[in-house]
């Protein structure tokens, strides 16, 4: 079963479940069912692909100067896409009680958000993957802009420009690509592969490689985000709803990491290689920023914001030392960061839907009130702290220790780096200490219910994962290291020694 | 180092019952009750603890049990491994045995309390962790237990977190832990990059076998420095001791179980463990020392002038960890092991029997209301009599025995600075001990409730712990005055000492004996001052102003406060309030401005009168014929 | 002698239906006394006839000079014909809601249909000959036919002072660019004694440098510039897009400008050819500034009308981009076509949805949108799917053309063209979302809720609508629609 | 003799700047119709003097063009002119300002 045209249901499921929804006519409850099944559906195909190393797809459609519908499908692609399935199943679920207005259009537009993730990991061929790369935003737009807080005119707006900006540079850059190749060899085509193969044997002059690197690194820089261009994620994140900030923190983000590992610094083994020392110092510098600022806010969505900038200053510290065992630990990173926040958003959620505020000094004494909440907390708090055992441990651990052996770029920044090990453990605990233990700041807070069944079937499998992929991550780890092999055997012979 | 499948079961056993035990308190604790979840701890305990003695004594050490691969490393990968040999085994043994008594009394010490099932998951759960720490055979293993223990410590001081204090002295002592893992992190990366493995074995052989190149050196001495950081850390040494003092809002098992006996030992245990490692640098064996002398001295002091009675068992925590530390860092590893196994038995005899006397004067814990306590509760009188006189080093006991091996090492290493702050410090201890003994136990009664002796389960306890504080200087009685040394046996096949000067056997015997009865003399002088300054005590002591600092704690904690917290604080908000929302955003939203700026300006143009327009047109025009003219557009 | 006339008119039979039509209807209106909806349902239906009638006898291989040198008539002129065709159809198919109103506003003018439509369907034919001049003379006729037919059409509601004083600024500025035009053709013709392309393209090889023919083609430039509304001539656009009844509006924004690029590709690539030299720079410059500035302007907007006059304006400054990197010889007019077709849907789709939403009495503003998608989703679920189009948003056919001529301004090597190109789209994008904003996420109520348009969309609206939509969405994802069709048409042997 | 061009195209120059001067200034709307007319005579001037340069007829055909063109957007203008006295009572171009903004 497990063949071509595996790829194209995996491709297609979403967008059929986005049109099925929003047919779906009649009172909210039939489409909150109908789509929840939808997702559940999903995920078990996705589930099926488990034991999938590589997948191709050929295209059937010609389109003009060469670009065709290839799909590739491999270890990387694979787990984001399990990742996004099953957020999005745990999002929707999440959202039934919460989201009263245009219901049918709201899980229309989580589909459609998870179709052109989909589409965008699938994509062998630069060319769509840019258009599902900015057809991701179109989704998320509404989503932040409809149903979000009372500034999301402004934040979707900056989220949506900024993004777009970036992204457009990369349009330049990657027709830069596709037309080198074709100047070069005179055959029209934008297929990833291809193109991979091509330039393992004569690759660009290293001038031209950098500037198309940068343009790539700039759009991807932007998603991840990267320090100078991180201020847009509070402002995304306070707005969104709590279901959409589960996605936007999940899996979006992620892309912009995938988009570095799978097609920036393999196409531009020499540009990464001369550019890693800055990169390496934003990442440090967002590592650390993202903790201090975290430290000082007021609202718990945006504390968690900052902490993802500073997560995925981890990551992208990884990805630039191009180190093996680096790469492993970034990408265990990005799926851990997006189950432990995604985990932290859905907590938030359930104590905003109670007390609708998202101040942190209008809670106090949770411990008390509601136990197993705080134990959930303290455990999805432990794996963003990477304490050992816990599945953040193992990415941090792997991207500090591959990164130090690296000689792209001094060991400095990985020392820097670890110290944002101890900023993350102020701000979580402070996070924990003014939510959870003292006394309740006010009289409400003692009216607040504990978890209920509906909330265990939520968080359960997240806390399972944590402690499973903290204890065994081999089952995990396998597959991905294979592929990372792979790519260092093609970029080894343009690092350093 | 064959496995025999039946010694691997009992060691998962071994490690995996607390881990067990602690999910089954925390879950079923409500439900049960306190007689079942009592039982229950305890009798896990001890069944963890046979299996250890178990393993103690049937198996060939050093024994190594393999589970399953956990981190792949590229070229080579940790896994979850054990490693029984004698450095691990004897920690373990102590871990356990004290474990298990400390939980009896704990069973009776928090009678009552809501949080009574947690408190035991706890406690069970910083066991598995204690026993991760000593018996893996990897770093990252190491880690695991190192910042498990870390974890637990910080739920068990902020255990009764209602109260705001607890919540962040619990999370003073997760943060500057947190600081020392970070120098353990770092020794972990240059091991690597030096050894490429992690494995504890495989790098000690190498570092017997190898011989290093320049740079590798550099790295092997970044990594001890990281390991030194990290031991300071757990240990509560100089830079980072700020946290024990604060510790002590824990209820008082935790206090004597995790910071007197077990956890703050993990640092002696890593330095020991990884001790090959040192020798390659003397340098930073030699910071070592100097560390825990200072340490203990400083330490000492500050004891002198608390008023609660677990504070000065805090400081005085402190101040025999630096012992500990100087022995280690002249090169006596035997005689810091020696001292901690020790030190865990009477400090926790101390600590609890303090427990006893607080719970007896239903949680009053400062000593100026206590007094003529030792007709009122004979039995904890009569067993921290003995604790006292073991710390104070006064002979036959084991205090005196370790102690003095400890001051025999370092005045055989005739660097006198390291002397005279040994002797002083014993001095001291002994004074400050007899203060706090007498300040209890003699005098009149200043307190408010009515003192009674604490429940069986409580004292029972403490008559062992006195009994084994009494009877532990035979475990490593010096070959000099006839003892067999069984310890050092033991444990010379992992740790070797360094050899300062060879001496003829005779003079040896001689300045031993000297030795003991100077150290001897020394300790029990500090009782008798102690006796004769406090037998009527009144109540208000060391009023005038000179003593400001040393009951203030030389201002530590707030100058830690106002150099690194604030600072930290503010440039938090620097970074946020400045730089994204002025720089950063201050860009972003000025480009927007900038384009709506100009729009509005250029919307001007349209004024709707079409002459202008055709105007308009001309001028493009004729930029156009300039442009093409001059062949520059 | 009458005998070659015959024949020719025979060969170039399509571009001779619009007159036929006009005629026609001309005639019919004499006698008849139909209603609006009976003239506009003749000429549609003479429209589909004539559109299947040339597709039918569509022919690649032919290459005719018919008119004694006048006009040439080979698959180029064929297709932009056909366009042409389609787009006029589409034009009175949105006419025709408009058309049927008995408020007191439309009553007025619409009373003469069958004059709305002779203007339509010269206006028609202008662009035919444009596209397919061969002669500087027959250049001149088409471009003026057009616009003669457009200054009435732009000034048809006589009730209302906006559309007559919309016509009359648009015949002015036009009668003024025209003079210029020809001015510049004077010049051309003095340079080279000529009048046909044919020869002029011979002279001009030996006349590189020659001064006269620099003035000459800088003066055409300078007229053509103003019909496609480049910057520095766009001015009097937005009041001429304001003003003007809204179907005419939709055919200016888009008929013209094809019409006249298609005279101008002829005219630049297939005469200037050898003295491009003199206007390369100077085009690219003109599309630059039209593609930035017309976007920063259309930052600012209020009314819908004269917001997408200016963003038709920044697509123009894109299209001229298309025609500085298609080569008619080699046949590759892909970028360009490919923009034509789509722009010119999603615009006549937005224009007739305008049509429909509009209350007559005062300008469509921005503010009258607002919550739209809770009264009428259909309409503003159309109008977010042609907005995103126009944003050049993926996966909207918009993003594809965008694309292909980035791909073409690159393998050409006009970089800093494509940068502006990339800073203009996403100054588009700025402006087209704050509408998007407008009429799907504001909780407000703009006016246009309370107003329902007295009729359902009937048919005709709906048609366009869907088709529109249709071509915008799959456009991007299948441009082999028309992409293939394109490639294999346009070779201009 | 004929004339040499030069002065031929001096004088069409010469009449179209005066048309689209008084194009810019006038402020009628009926002046700024001869202003047209002006500027296209200057242009017919020049066919003309090329038309006779290059002895042939290919100018003579275009100025024909060129009246009748002119001939009939002066018809337009002329209508729409009336139309916006009849509307607005003036027809000076300052009160067309409607469509400012």
């Amino acid at each position: 079963m497990l063949n071509s045209n595996y790829l194209l249901v995996l491709f297609a499921f979403p967008f059929l479940a986005t049109l099925i929804v929003s047919m779906v006519r009649g009172r909210g409850q039939a489409v909150t069912w109908v789509s929840i099944a939808l997702a559940l559906g999903y995920f078990i195909v996705v589930l099926l692909g488990l034991t999938v190393t590589e997948l191709r797809y050929e295209a059937t459609w010609f389109l003009p100067l060469g670009l065709k519908y290839g799909l590739y499908l491999d270890s990387y692609a694979y787990y984001l896409i399990l990742l996004s399935s099953f957020l999005t199943l745990l999002a929707l679920f999440y959202s039934r009680g919460v989201v009263e207005k245009k219901i049918t259009a709201y899980h229309a537009l989580f589909h459609a958000l998870q179709a052109t993730v989909v589409a965008c990991l699938l994509c062998d061929d630069l060319v769509f993957f840019y258009v599902f790369w900015e057809a991701m935003l179109i989704p998320m737009y509404f989503i932040i802009g409809v149903w979000g807080g009372q500034r999301r005119l402004y934040a979707t707006m900056k989220f949506f420009l900024y993004t777009f900006a970036g992204s457009l540079f990369m349009l330049l850059g990657l027709i830069a690509v596709y037309i080198y190749y074709y100047k070069a060899t005179g055959v029209w085509t934008a297929s990833f592969q291809t193109l991979m193969e091509y330039f393992q044997t004569n690759p660009m002059p290293v001038t031209v490689q950098s500037w198309i690197f940068l343009t790539f690194v700039l759009s991807f820089a932007i998603k991840v985000p990267l320090f100078p261009f991180h201020t847009w994620l509070p402002d995304a994140h306070v707005e969104a709803p709590t279901a959409g900030s589960v996605i936007l923190a999940g899996i979006l983000l992620k892309m912009g990491t995938y988009g570095l590992m799978r097609f920036a610094v393999p196409l531009f083994p020499e540009a990464a290689q001369a550019f890693a020392g800055p990169l390496c110092f934003l990442s440090v510098v967002g590592i650390i920023l993202g903790a201090l600022v975290a430290w000082q806010q007021t609202d718990i969505k945006k504390l968690i914001a900052y902490s993802s900038v500073s997560h995925l200053g981890f990551v992208t510290l990884g990805i630039f030392m191009m180190t093996e065992t680096g790469w492993n630990g970034a990408y265990l990173q990005m799926i851990n960061h997006g189950i432990s926040t995604g985990a932290l958003f859905l907590l938030v959620g359930f104590l905003y839907d109670q007390r609708h505020t998202r101040d942190i000094s209008a809670y106090g004494g949770l411990a008390k009130i509601l136990p197993m909440f705080t134990l959930i907390l303290v455990v999805m708090t432990l794996s963003s702290v990477a304490l050992p055992g816990t599945n953040g441990f193992v990415g941090e651990f792997l991207i500090l220790l591959g990164s130090f052996q690296s000689n792209t770029a001094s060991w400095i920044w990985v020392v820097l780096a670890s110290v944002g090990v101890i900023l993350g453990v102020i701000y979580m605990l402070h996070m924990i200490q003014k939510l959870c233990y003292g006394k309740p700041s006010k009289p409400e807070v003692e009216t607040m219910t504990d978890l209920t069944w509906k909330e265990w079937v939520l968080y359960s499998p997240l806390v399972a994962l944590v402690f499973f992929m903290g204890i065994y991550p081999i089952w995990f780890l396998g597959p991905i290291q294979e592929k990372t092999a792979g790519i260092f055997a093609t970029i080894a012979p343009f690092l350093a020694k | 180092m064959e496995e025999q499948s039946h010694l691997q079961c009992i060691a998962a056993l071994a490690v995996l019952l607390p881990l067990v035990g602690s999910a089954l308190w925390f879950s079923l604790g409500k439900k049960f009750g306190e007689k079942f979840v009592s039982i229950g701890a305890v009798s896990f305990l001890a069944l963890s603890f046979a299996c250890i003695a178990y393993i103690f004594f049937t198996a060939t050490l050093p024994l190594r049990i393999n589970f399953f691969q956990w981190l792949p490393l590229g070229t080579s990968s940790v896994s979850f491994a054990f490693l029984f040999d004698p450095l691990s085994l004897a920690l373990s043994m102590v871990v356990t045995g004290v474990g298990t008594l400390i939980h009896l009394y704990a069973t009776g010490y928090m009678h009552g309390d809501a949080g009574f099932g947690r408190f035991f998951s706890y406690l069970n759960l910083f066991v598995f962790s204690m026993l991760m720490l000593t018996l893996s055979d990897s770093l990252p293993g190491l880690f695991l237990g190192w910042e498990g223990v870390g974890l637990c410590s910080y739920l068990l001081i902020s255990f009764w977190f209602t109260d705001e204090a607890n919540a962040s002295a619990g999370k003073k002592a997760f943060i500057v832990n947190r600081v020392g893992d970070f120098g353990f992190l770092l020794a972990m990366f240059c091991i690597f990059k030096v050894f490429g493995a992690l494995s504890i074995p495989e790098i000690l052989q190498t570092v017997q076998a190898g011989n290093f190149s320049g740079d590798d050196l550099f790295w092997t001495r970044l990594a001890c420095f990281g390991l030194v950081l990290g031991a300071a850390g757990k240990s509560a040494q100089i830079p980072l001791y700020v946290w024990l003092p604060d510790a002590m809002a824990g209820p008082t098992p935790v206090s004597a179980l995790i910071h007197a006996a077990t956890m703050v030992t993990a640092g002696v245990y890593l330095c020991c463990r990884m001790q090959p490692l040192f020798l390659l640098h003397l340098d930073v064996l030699n910071v070592i020392a100097y560390m825990g002398a200072i340490t203990a001295f400083f330490a000492a002091t500050i004891a002198i002038f608390q008023n609660d009675i677990k504070k000065v068992l805090a400081y005085s925590t402190i101040s025999q960890l630096g012992y500990m530390f100087l022995a280690v860092g002249l090169g006596a590893p035997v005689a810091a092991y020696f001292h901690l196994i020790t030190h865990a038995f009477f400090k926790a005899l101390l600590f609890l029997g303090a427990g006893s006397v607080i719970h007896g004067l239903h949680h009053e814990q400062d000593m100026r209301h206590m007094g003529g306590l030792r007709t009122k509760m004979p039995i904890t009188f009569w067993c921290m009599t003995i604790g006292v006189l073991a710390i104070a080093g006064v002979p036959p006991l084991s205090g005196f025995v370790s102690k003095d091996e400890i001051l025999h090492n370092v005045w055989g290493n005739h660097d006198w600075t390291l002397v005279a702050l040994a002797f002083t410090t014993a001095f001291m201890t002994a004074f400050y001990m007899g203060r706090l003994w007498i300040m209890t136990f003699f005098g009149k009664f200043r307190g408010h409730h009515e003192a009674h002796e604490s429940p069986w389960t409580m004292t029972s306890v403490l008559v062992i712990l006195a009994a084994a504080s009494a009877l532990a200087g035979i475990l490593n009685w010096p070959h000099l005055w006839g003892g067999s040394e069984t310890l050092g046996t033991y444990l010379s096949t992992v740790v070797q000492a360094l050899i300062h000067h060879a001496e003829d056997p005779a003079h040896a015997l001689q300045s031993s004996l000297t030795l003991a009865v100077v150290s001897s003399l020394v300790g029990l002088a500090g009782l008798t001052i102690a006796y004769f300054r406090y037998r009527n005590f009144s109540g208000e002591e060391f009023s005038s102003p000179a003593f400001r600092p040393f009951q203030n704690k030389y201002y530590i904690d707030e100058l830690y406060d106002a150099i690194v917290v604030k600072n930290l604080r503010m440039f938090g908000k620097f970074l946020w309030k400045v730089v994204d929302g002025f720089v950063l955003d201050g860009v972003l939203n000025g480009s927007a401005a900038l384009a709506s700026r100009t729009s509005t300006y250029l919307r001007q143009l349209q004024t709707g009168l079409m002459q202008q327009y055709a105007l308009w047109i001309w001028i493009g025009f004729l930029i156009l014929l300039l442009g093409a003219w001059t062949g520059r557009s | 002698m009458f005998e070659k006339l015959i024949q020719d008119s025979m060969t170039a039979l399509p571009m001779l239906h619009w007159p036929i039509l006009a005629c026609l209807v001309l005639v019919v209106n004499l006698f008849g006394r139909g209603g609006p909806q009976f003239y506009l349902g003749f000429v549609a239906l003479g429209l589909i006839a004539s559109l299947s009638w040339d597709i039918a006898i569509f022919n690649n291989e032919l290459r005719e000079t018919v008119f004694s040198g006048g006009v040439v008539w080979d698959s180029y002129a064929q297709v932009f014909t056909i366009i042409a065709k389609a787009m006029v159809l589409v034009v009175t198919l949105t006419v025709f809601p408009v058309a049927g109103l008995q408020t007191k506003f439309f009553k007025s003018a619409f009373d003469q249909t069958a004059e709305f439509l002779v203007c339509l369907l010269l206006s028609g034919m202008g662009v035919s000959i444009l596209a397919s001049a061969a002669d500087l003379t027959s250049l001149f006729l088409g471009l003026e036919i057009m616009s003669i037919g457009l200054y009435c059409l732009c000034g048809f509601y006589r009730a209302d002072v906006r559309s007559t004083e919309s016509g009359f600024k648009y015949l002015m500025i036009g009668a003024f660019s025209t003079a210029i035009f020809l001015y510049g053709v004077a010049f051309i013709y003095g340079a080279t004694g000529e009048t046909s392309y044919a020869l002029i393209a011979q002279k001009m090889t030996t006349l590189a440098g020659d001064p006269l023919v620099k003035l000459g083609v800088l003066f055409t430039l300078a007229g053509l510039a103003f019909k496609l509304a480049f910057v520095p001539f766009h001015l009097n656009t937005a009041d001429v897009y304001e003003g003007a009844p809204t179907p005419v509006t939709g055919y200016l924004a888009t008929i013209v400008k094809v019409g006249v690029l298609a005279a101008s590709l002829r005219l630049l690539w297939g005469v200037l050819e050898s003295v491009s030299g003199m206007w390369i720079s100077s085009w690219i410059a003109l599309c630059a500034l039209s593609i930035v500035i017309g976007n920063v302007v259309a930052l600012q907007q209020r009314t819908m009308k004269k917001l997408l006059a200016f963003s038709s304006i920044s697509h123009a400054g894109f299209m001229g981009l298309g025609l500085l990197v298609s080569n008619p010889q080699s046949g590759d007019v892909f970028p360009l076509m490919s923009y034509i077709i789509v722009y010119s849907a999603m615009s006549l789709g937005l224009f007739a949805l305008l049509t429909y939403l509009e209350n007559g009495e005062k300008p469509l503003l921005i503010e009258d949108l607002r919550g739209l998608v809770r009264k009428k989703v259909w309409v503003s679920l159309a109008l977010g799917i042609f907005i995103f189009g126009l944003a050049g948003i993926p996966p909207f056919a918009g993003f594809m053309i965008k694309f292909w001529i980035f791909q073409a301004l690159i393998e050409q090597g006009y970089w800093t063209a494509a940068w502006i190109g990339v800073l203009g789209s996403l100054l588009g994008a700025a402006y087209y979302l704050k509408v998007l904003m407008t009429i799907f996420i504001s909780e407000e109520e703009g006016s246009l809720i309370s107003y329902a348009p007295p009729r359902d969309p009937i048919l005709s609206l709906r048609l366009v609508v869907i088709a529109a939509t249709l071509l915008t969405l799959l456009g991007g994802v299948r441009p082999q629609l028309y992409a293939h069709w394109i490639f294999s048409t346009l070779a201009l042997k | 003799m004929s004339a040499p061009i030069a002065y031929v195209l001096f004088l069409s120059f010469a009449v179209f700047c005066f048309g689209a001067c008084g194009f810019l200034i006038r402020k009628n709307a009926l002046s700024l119709l001869i202003c047209l007319e002006l500027m296209l005579s200057g242009v017919n001037m020049a066919f003309v003097g090329f038309s006779r340069l290059h002895q042939n007829e290919g100018g003579n055909v275009l100025y024909f063009l060129v009246i009748t063109v002119a001939a009939c957007e002066s018809a337009i203008g002329l209508a729409l002119i009336l139309n916006f006295f009849r509307l607005k009572k003036s027809v000076r171009l300052d009160e067309a300002r409607a469509l400012e903004g």
